[in-house]
């Protein structure tokens, strides 16, 4: 056991800290692009603070992986409340994607754009018959000369409005079974024949989209990996995106302005933290919150030392993140009562309305990225070697879980 | 003995239901919600005699119980109706029904020609700098959580508990938006408000608020059995991996699970309704666990419904989150089930105060 | 709503007061028989105080079932602490059964002597193999001559050791499916072949036995009801046994004893009930407890207004109620923390020890019965019409529900 | 970085874990608990270095760390041992190592000559007449809950937690029977006994119970980890319905969300363990959430393992029971869920005291 980085990784965190010191001023980053975002966003690059790994002939840093620095990176902008590198779908996604199974013409073209923020990606993969079940997915795309004719519908589709391309999963063999006629297809939103319509949810805002194909014309050559064989490459995200899903950071900090919630409210002339229910309750909340973070440091530490294994501490953190957080926002608003109502443009409004949002959106993570049921699944199947549903179901059963 | 719903009851069950799922589908609700107006769906309820159910007949009501209007209150918060139902057609004639000084506003609340707005909720959980006191007759302060933000006339719960009635221009009235847009609830600003005292009889401010805790968890009790419908419903069409998820026996033990817990919260409406008009000893008591407990059951069935649903639930397009907002709602308006089972403890002796 | 039972219970429930108030330094009753609690048990059929609905030919009170009646009957032995009529699985199981589908000459037979508590009856009806899954029970009779030749093994059998005779599911036509092929056989408890071995549960205490039948000859006419058709017999019996274990009266008895321990056992100086944290969990419990019982008064008034629906209302029952029993104890203990520990011989020992024996004995009663699995395919099943498990499960999961 | 067991770590976990299942199969735990003898089971653990892995090497031990004995302790656990590890081999070196003036009795507990009972626990929750005062450096009082009924020495704490030595022959010991027969537990009466002060520094005290509860938690941990593996191996083998009852979904779900809950608590475990060690300043607070988390996942763990035993989990033929028992105890002792949670909203500084 030694927590401690070493020598090597303490000079690291010195430096950056002092490049955030001296440059936060001009610190200016987000989903979104601008002249200023864009120019932020190419010093951390030039200074191997994002796209760190990224081989220099794509625009990156070109540096080898180090886990360890990634972290220190995260810690030390999160800590200065300071932008780090750009996070989108299509640096987190897209870009490794490419790095692993893209063309060399597809990774010159792409990467250096979409890392530096010039091109923005949104992703296509559900849709409103296949969401948990996502390899029955049905949007088509058919050859026709040079070009794919592609028709059909997708949902979820987030940042769809403002993204410059999209990364996209359509069948493309009608015949095979599901998961076996899937591509992986790359195309510009403003391609003629894509219609985007915002999706309102709960929280009131319309953080994600819809997205309708009528005969969308895309190049042959924009297919990633091989034809029928992009099953794999969504896959692999999956599981990415599901360790980001539970991420127990998040929650650390939503339990920290729980904490501080409680300190500063009152009820009939006591401060929250004061009737000890709702202490209690918060207490029940730190205690899983440190559960999940000293996991995440196991998981971490397997990467760094092969030997040690966390494939189960891995899988789980979907399933426990989501509803810590769920958990976390919701007594959020019970410690406030009535004042946990508000919303919108209510002058009352606590933390900006984050307790009722992030209630809210916390529970579409719990549905999101497989829901709880799929994890469960997972879990029991994959981690515990228990059967699939037997006999009739067993091929489906097999699909349900290679999402 | 008899424990249930009499045939006039089921009668009456039958034509809120009949009314409210014909002229306030989901498409109403969100009209209203989104015009703040629920002026037609109010004058509907009238018409069938909804706002003078607790009025005596003297003034043009028809006297029913309180059982008669949890029934009608759990059919709004099935179809998530907004309406001042609660406010205009409950807690105000509780109120004034202990006076003869104001048979005029009885009638007219009957005859739906007045809104009473309710402020009585400050003094059960004091957070910020909310409260009204009175000086002279005069009254001052800030009142939240106010229900009813289009009433014509308001009865507000002095600090000393006492009830006084204010009309609409003695005062600046705050829209306030909450996470449930199918509720109008707003802040009252006082600053030696002209106001007539009602009643300083402190039993009167505890029935009222007893009486609005039956509504809401009813209504709850209403909303949330309207969750599990439409999650049972769902999950026999929704396919996923060749087969209705109704089928997975993942839903189906959820599906179960809400049922097991909210089946006994109606036995629980019914009988608590029951007590506030005939067992006086208890009602105070029960009030609280109904509330709490089923605000409880609900928050769990509002977040397993919704999961049911998939992303469905999450999104806009079926509406769930109308339900899952009132429920929300109703669990924290006068009093939250923390405040709720601290308060039954009290009333059994279980805790000093 | 009308709360009140009228005059005429009124009256009842005054001369059944009056009854105990005379009588009561003779009460003796329980599961055993004595010459005592015979003559106990005979004074309370006169008075029509038990076996009441049981017909005079069959030695029973011969009145019509009046279930406001028994209500009350139970409520007053209860309230004032006196032993009511005797109950086992003779006269609340086989006795029903009896009535319904015996012959005469079983019903003559047996009715008068197990009313009265001189037969004392065991139930056969789990085998190792055969929990949930009832209806795959492998205990064979097979006919030879005039007598039924009994070989297998049955577990779960209370009373077993001082049974005089046991009424038992057993597979006679051995190529019916599943539950086409079991009868419903009675026999003596002191044929030859039989042995019972005590089964040491979790409390430490022996509730219940396994019993090993080998060759046990059994004269053909002791079938209850017709061969091959006593799953349909033994079906009936377990919904009611379902309707029991969740009994509501249970749970508030020992909501009482919790409120009474709380408000005597203290924490550093404070009574228990003063501690917020307890107390809340303790109300919550008080609410569930109260929902439940208002529960089970629209079941019973749904028996005295066949128009009234109580369908769910009655199906959750066992379900919600173990659970709650078990909770209740749960809370007994923590709230005494290291105290509630105490077991056994330990003179520190609480309600002679009931927290603790309480909670393993009501775990017993989540699984036995049925699981809290089975309530939940049959909840979802039969109440939401939700579908049974599909395709290749259908035939053997309509058993599972069946039973 | 590494956070994880060293390569040593994980042979002594080997080690360990071959002995247990070797020699103290479930019915070797059996015949102990019958015969309240637990003797040959600490001979074997003693011949394997335990009862001095935390002593120094000048009095014969081994001077391993916090997270080595959690490793034992949860091994200790999963088998249901019985055994004075937590008092003989942990608590009292922690104690004992503070001075200089007892390494004959460390020494002695190396070579497994010496078992010394721990009595500390009456002073963290006070519910009965239990506690013992110190008068003219003599003992008097009860103390409860003494791990140990077979010591051959006590430590005591007093009410004003100074820690003193006390010899067998200088007090009455009651066994007492608790619900679990893995641990032995004792009422000592002590009346005007003679003792030994070990120290009067407070900080002792409370680093005794620190590391007592630590490996109390590595014990539910072990053990829930066993009744998790029980479960699903039973599952797997258990055919109903024509089908193993592991293929179906309720029961694949459960033994799933038992996993996602223990599976964190294993890192909690090592990065207390690790704390106590080398960071004095967490360590404390970092303890009273890994017992009291730990504590209720285990809770959940013994009832949901138990149900999908069916009856046979009701029955001592499996035994599954010694686990359920053996973390309903460790829940309990030397602080509950609750009294852990209050105290460390108290070491943050969110609870005045």
């Amino acid at each position: 056991m030694d927590l401690s980085f070493g020598e090597e990784y303490e000079l690291f965190r010195k430096d950056l800290k002092a490049f955030i010191k001296q440059n936060r001023h001009e610190a200016l980053g987000g989903r979104l692009k601008s002249d200023k975002t864009d120019a932020w966003q190419k010093r951390l690059i030039e200074n191997g603070y994002t796209a760190r790994t990224i081989p220099k002939a794509y625009g990156g840093y070109g540096a080898t992986l180090d886990i360890v620095k990634s972290r220190i990176i995260a810690e030390e902008f999160a800590h200065a409340g300071v932008a780090g590198g750009m996070s989108n779908q299509g640096i987190s996604m897209l870009v490794p994607t490419l790095l692993e199974v893209g063309s060399e013409e597809q990774r010159l073209k792409f990467i250096q754009g979409t890392i530096e923020g010039k091109i923005i990606w949104c992703q296509g993969y559900s849709e409103p018959g296949a969401g948990s079940d996502l390899a029955s997915l049905r949007t088509s795309a058919v050859l026709d000369g040079d070009e794919w004719v592609v028709n059909g519908q997708k949902i979820w589709t987030s940042s769809a409005h403002i993204a410059d391309w999209i990364f996209c999963l359509v069948r493309t063999e009608p015949e095979a079974k599901k998961h076996h006629g899937i591509s992986f297809l790359l195309f510009k939103m403003d391609t003629p024949g894509i219609e985007i319509r915002p999706l309102v949810d709960m929280t009131g805002a319309a953080n994600f989209n819809e997205v309708f194909f009528t005969d969308v014309r895309v190049p042959k050559d924009q297919i990633v990996g091989k034809r029928g064989a992009g099953w794999m490459v969504a896959n692999a995200i999956l599981g990415h995106e599901r360790d980001m899903l539970g991420d127990p950071n998040g929650a650390l900090s939503r339990l920290n302005s729980l904490i501080t919630l409680a300190r500063s409210e009152s009820l009939n002339g006591d401060k929250l933290i004061d009737h000890p229910v709702y202490r209690d309750r918060l207490m029940k909340l730190q205690g899983r919150v440190m559960a999940m973070q000293y996991n995440d440091m196991r998981i971490l530490s397997s990467r760094l030392n092969p030997g040690q294994d966390a494939k189960i501490a891995r899988m789980i953190v979907k399933l426990q993140g989501t509803e810590l957080r769920h958990d976390i926002e919701g007594l959020g608003i019970d410690m406030m009562g009535e004042f946990g109502l508000c919303y919108g443009d209510n002058p009352d409004l606590r933390d900006n309305g984050a307790w009722q949002s992030q209630y809210m959106f916390q529970l579409g993570l719990i549905i999101g990225g497989g829901t709880s049921q799929i994890q469960k699944n997972i879990i029991s199947e994959r981690g515990l070697d228990m059967p699939r549903e037997p006999r009739a179901q067993q091929v489906k059963s097999q699909e349900a879980n290679s999402q | 003995m008899e424990f249930g719903l009499s045939e006039e009851q089921t009668l009456l069950q039958d034509s809120v239901q009949k009314f409210l799922s014909g002229e306030v589908a989901l498409d109403r609700v969100r009209e209203s919600t989104k015009n703040k107006n629920d002026k037609a769906i109010w004058q509907g309820l009238v018409d069938l005699g909804i706002s003078g159910m607790l009025i005596p007949e003297a003034q043009g009501g028809v006297a029913m119980g309180t059982l008669d209007a949890a029934i009608v209150a759990e059919q709004l918060g099935h179809h998530v109706t907004p309406s001042p139902f609660i406010s205009t057609a409950v807690i105000a004639p509780t109120i004034l029904s202990t006076t003869s000084t104001h048979n005029d506003l009885l009638a007219a609340i009957a005859l739906g020609e007045s809104r009473v707005g309710i402020a009585l909720g400050d003094s059960i959980a004091l957070r910020h700098d909310q409260g009204v006191k009175e000086d002279k007759g005069l009254l001052s302060g800030k009142a939240t959580f106010v229900l009813d933000t289009n009433a014509d006339v308001f009865l507000v719960a002095a600090q000393n508990k006492s009830i006084y009635l204010v009309e609409k221009d003695q005062l600046k009235i705050n829209n306030r938006t909450t996470i449930d847009l199918t509720r109008s609830t707003c802040e009252l600003l006082l600053d030696n408000s002209k106001a007539e005292l009602i009643t300083s009889d402190e039993s009167v401010y505890h029935q009222a608020i007893n009486i609005g805790r039956i509504m809401l968890a009813a209504d709850t009790l209403g909303a949330a059995q309207c969750m599990i419908d439409q999650a049972v419903s769902y999950a026999k069409e929704r396919e996923q991996f060749g087969r209705v998820i109704a089928s997975f026996q993942a839903v189906k033990h959820m599906c179960a699970e809400m049922t097991a817990g909210l089946e006994p919260c109606r036995a629980m409406v019914w009988y608590t309704s029951h007590a506030f008009d005939n067992l006086p000893n208890e009602s105070e008591m029960t009030t609280c666990h109904c509330k709490a407990h089923i605000s409880e059951i609900g928050k769990f069935v509002a977040k397993t419904s919704t999961e049911i649903h998939g992303g469905m639930g999450f999104t806009d397009l079926v509406g769930l989150h109308y339900w899952f907002k009132r429920i929300g709602f109703n669990r924290q308006l006068l009093g939250s089930p923390e405040m709720l089972r601290s308060e039954a403890a009290a009333l059994q002796g279980l805790r000093n105060v």
